[in-house]
């Protein structure tokens, strides 16, 4: 597949409603209601749809904490996602896993998860499974810098590469952990320098560039389908918004911050697609206007939503 | 009934349910050319070939994490941990991740695996490869925790396991390998949460898991000497876990004592003692006595490492205690 | 007595010891610049700088790692796990390197190290930031296990912890880094395996820990309502456990529950319920009652998440039930 | 320190004593004496020795269970050393610890270790510690090619790099791990590849020239020394007994361990000597002799040392 016309406005749309919804979601959580913890990808939502573009929907992913868009981008229905952070009974996890947990096997959603590096094994796995049945399947696994520091990070990737498994190592370098700037955890000019050790390929792309995201990730989704192994991609992003609702942002400048909303994918995307690809502006604004639309259905589906029953807290411990 | 010993029946079984689902996967470190360092998988690699028998690198999180992965796929993995001491440098992927992974989706994936590991003291294998850490699996709310005690136990027993449509964990006895007892020709299973009264006996009850059975057997023969009647009974699985049974034979002999070889501080005979002393507290006779291995790393030299765990003695004489014989 | 949070009480701690000691070292994820997630060691990388107050890479295993070498070499490391949840991720250097070098040393090393770290539900964090994992910490043999239930307790302990020659890990409650309480002006330190009663009574004992206390003295006040006097036991450090108060609490009252927020199934309320049943048997009227966490990983709806953990409500239920008054 | 003759020598005979020593611990294992699990590192003794001839006696040293050369070369009394292995009171451990867990810190040496990669990171602890300090010591930290692919030596690797630390991250690539060959379970031509990854300098050296060895181990530890950061040190070399003792070694053939043990250091080496550095035939007769008396004093030593009290089993989990 290459991009269509209709395609890039489509992923426009998918950015936008991102964006909203997560905007929604911060909203949300200030209003009280929304519990926990919220790490909003607000500013991440060209990787996340640049490379969700470029896969099918029965291939299998795993993500973080920061999945919300990378689900939406995969096709998790965004009434169940905004009902789940609620802690609804129709959220796509009847409300027990919330934001960092979003799980839903009908688009190969493995799982957010809210231990740094922990999905990347677990999508090592849906690989070898896809390798195993020869379905032609890929995974992809997305994390964060910081998660190239953790041990199963580096497991993962040497099990990849010498089972030349059919995966996508997604590594969003949004320039922060948390709190800490990760040029000051590692050694390396690039985390695609890490892929070496691995024997493994490796690209970095813009990642507030939608369209070069989806150039590398379908390239390596077409090696992995090929059965020519894994690839690593470093996008290099950033978050507009802190690391989580309620990051006072000490360790960044005002200016940093500003510099990278100057490109922000969501207002350059949009120009982008009238000056180089013939929309109007009128195209944009009706976009706009669905996702507006859409957005308030699903605020409204999530509000009016059951809580969970009480009655089944102790039930889906375990399978029958 | 032929014997055999507890290595052949795990892998008999392995190898039935191996031919009967294409979906068993082995994963591990030396499982295929070698075998396994202690020989439950050889031959498997040659009958099933590399894809089903999988050699892994020393990346226990990575492998078990992999495990976690196919078993959401479709696929039905089994990690074997060359020693369950090395679940430590892949606890993240047991305990935060398989055993949490159905109920934080809401029941939309599940997890069937099984981690096969093997534990105990026994050989001078010293602190890191030695513990017995049962309490550990048990207390993470997902796992269920199987503990045979002789051949017939542990192949039915690992069928269910493979059969069960969530993480299983299997914990083998190291000593316990070259263990002979009878085993049928014929397929069977042993359901979970079923304790087998291994001995029967009115006047103390001994509760005793994998290695601690034999011990068990062997105090319930020195107290037999002396005119007690030991009833030596044996969970099997350690969860689910078979409560009325435990209760009931308390209740029969109204003394009771819980062996195993862990750690005894915070260990599972706090547990099995505590839901003992609450279901029999009007019939007990004296307090439910708790034996488990002393409260240090294992020791390396053979002039200390047996004296860590009870013996046949130890507990033969903490039952004359609890029976006034001394 | 001037009253500061649980949070300032810690941070007090760690800058009165790192001047005294120049040994001491922080390590741990966003402890610097950001003061760590919870605050508590805000302002000590102006105060100490980069060497002393060392931020890490997301590698748990290899700062914990790193902290067992240092404190083998002579500094007095203290790591801080975000939350006790990513202990799964460095359980290898905790337990089978921190917790038994020494033994397997023959005493020839020591590894004065702490780990402090923060636990328990209530925020919404779900089923891998809200675990209460005492009991895994205090099964394995060479740890030391602290559990701070005030401002006061916590200071005190947290001294005695960094002066402690041996690796301690200090749990903190996410939801108590803003209680306030009563902490004097001058130095103090609390000795481990103290226990202390935080509230006296005669009718039933409530053995309870770190966030449980509170709701033990919230359940005592609904007894005194209907005339049962509760007595609130804090053991305040798990390992060393001052068994001997506990058990004369309940000697005294012949009732007593045990109350935690970990999962109750094989948990440290087994082990406290076990060792009060056996030292107190021929005093107990009723059986030791435990009260911890659903046997269920967290869940996250604020409909569910609240229910899996003991109330002032159903602590008050069990007691009455125990003192026979509903 | 550059070599002098008599240092050749003595490197000689510490390799010599290394493997008398390993061959007296394979009789005492098959006749009973030592119980549990034993690693020969017969056929490795040129690494231990080229290696910690360049290191200092109060160097920091951590190894694994196949470290009994190692312990030796950096200055573990083979007394205590072998009746650690036989259980008794007057091993380095007082017979707690075993084959698996010499440790002396009269020496440096922070322990051997039975979790594979897990001594990594405590050296990187110990390499902090003399970074703290200004003592200008180094750590060095041996583990094997198996070891390249557990999660501890990443991380380890990533803290050494960063803080620049004084610290040698010496690989001893003997091609197997257990009955693994390392190169099914990499995806890179030699291990020295992953260094890149971390930023950090790497060299391959011959682990069966002890000279060799001994060389790039010193400039290591000069670099450590003066402050310049890590090294990691990949030595090619090749264990000529099997992993353990009972190792029935179907996993590489007869022909291949032939191959190596014709370069075996122990017959090679003192033929250098004669050869290149001018001893005699005597020389070397001389040393041999001295060894095999040694020896003898050892094992009489150990076999004649009592058991452990005890009394004192419950002693030394805490101190005082
Ligand atoms: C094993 C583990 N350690 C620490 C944390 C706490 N934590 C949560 S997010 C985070 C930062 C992760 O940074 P990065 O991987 O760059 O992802 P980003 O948040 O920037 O998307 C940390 C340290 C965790 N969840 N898991
Ligand atoms: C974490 C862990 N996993 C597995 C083992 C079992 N084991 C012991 S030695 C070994 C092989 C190590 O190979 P290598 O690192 O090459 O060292 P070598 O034995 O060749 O010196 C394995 C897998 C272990 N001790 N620790
Ligand atoms: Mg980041
Ligand atoms: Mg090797």
């Amino acid at each position: 597949m290459t991009l269509e016309r209709d395609d890039l406005l489509q992923m426009f749309k998918t950015m936008l409603l991102i964006r909203h919804f997560e905007e929604q979601c911060v909203e949300f959580y200030k209003s009280g209601e929304i519990h926990g913890s919220l790490h909003p990808c607000i500013g991440q939502e060209a990787t996340a749809v640049g490379a969700c573009v470029a896969l099918r929907r029965d291939d299998y992913m795993t993500c973080t904490y920061r999945g919300h868009g990378q689900a939406l981008a995969k096709g998790l229905d965004p009434k169940q996602a905004m009902a789940e952070l609620l802690g609804r009974k129709t959220g796509c996890n009847q409300g027990k896993g919330g934001s960092m947990h979003f799980t839903d096997p009908d688009i190969g959603l493995l799982g957010e998860n809210a231990i740094v590096g922990a999905g990347v094994p677990i999508a090592v796995g849906a690989a070898m499974t896809a390798q195993l049945d020869k379905t032609d399947r890929v995974a992809i696994t997305f994390f964060g810098d910081g998660a190239v520091n953790q041990g199963a990070f580096h497991e993962a990737m040497n099990m990849a590469a010498i089972w030349d498994l059919p995966i996508i190592f997604f590594c969003e370098n949004n320039l922060y952990s948390e709190m800490t700037p990760i040029k000051d955890m590692v050694n390396v000019a690039q985390l695609a320098d890490r892929a070496a050790a691995y024997g493994m390929q490796a690209v970095t792309v813009d990642g507030y560039d939608p369209i070069a995201v989806y150039e590398v990730t379908k390239a390596a989704v077409d090696r992995a389908r090929g059965g020519e192994g894994p690839t690593f991609i470093e996008a290099m992003t950033y978050r507009l918004f802190g690391h989580m609702v309620g990051d006072a942002e000490p360790y960044r400048t005002k200016a940093e911050v500003e510099e990278w909303r100057k490109r922000d994918p969501i207002t350059t995307f949009p120009k982008q697609l009238i000056d180089k690809f013939g929309f109007t502006k009128a195209d944009i604004e009706a976009v706009t206007a669905e996702v507006e639309a859409e957005l308030a259905e699903i605020s409204r589906f999530a509000l009016e939503s059951p809580w969970p029953d009480v009655s089944k807290i102790a039930e889906d411990v375990f399978a029958a | 009934m032929r014997e055999i010993t507890f290595s052949k029946a795990l892998r008999e079984a392995l190898i039935e349910e191996m031919e009967r689902d294409p979906n068993i996967i082995l994963l591990g470190e030396d499982i295929g050319v070698y075998g396994g360092v202690f020989k439950v998988t050889d031959g498997l690699l040659d009958r099933f070939g590399p894809e089903r028998v999988r050699e892994t690198p020393i990346s226990e999180a990575g492998f078990i994490g992999a495990a976690v992965g196919m078993a959401m796929t479709g696929k039905h993995p089994m990690a074997e941990l060359m020693f369950m001491d090395f679940a430590w440098v892949a606890g993240d992927q047991i305990f935060n991740q398989a055993a949490k992974m159905r109920y934080m989706s809401g029941g939309r994936v599940k997890v069937p695996m099984v981690i096969r590991t093997q534990q105990g003291g026994g050989r001078g294998n010293a602190a890191q490869h030695s513990q017995s850490l049962e309490t550990v699996f048990t207390h993470i709310p997902g796992l269920k925790v199987v503990v045979p005690s002789t051949p017939y136990d542990a192949k039915g027993l690992l069928k269910t396991a493979i059969r069960d449509e969530n993480p299983v964990v299997f914990f083998e006895d190291k000593m316990m390998y070259n263990l002979e007892g009878p085993v049928p020709d014929e397929e069977y299973t042993i359901p979970f949460g079923v304790a087998d009264i291994k001995r029967a006996g009115t006047d103390v009850t001994i509760v005793a898991t994998s290695s601690m059975v034999h011990v068990a057997l062997g105090a319930a023969d020195l107290l037999s000497e002396v005119g007690i009647s030991a009833e030596v009974i044996d969970p099997r699985t350690m969860y689910p876990l078979d409560t009325p049974s435990l209760v009931d034979s308390a209740k029969k002999t109204s003394r009771a004592i819980v062996v195993d070889e862990g750690y005894e501080r915070y260990g599972v005979t706090a547990e099995i003692a505590s839901v003992m002393a609450d279901g029999a507290f009007y019939y007990l006779d004296a307090p439910v006595k708790r034996m488990g291995a002393m409260d240090v790393p294992v020791p390396f030299s053979p002039a200390l490492e047996d004296l860590t765990v009870p013996t046949e003695a130890s507990v033969a004489d903490m039952a004359k205690t609890l029976c006034g014989k001394v």
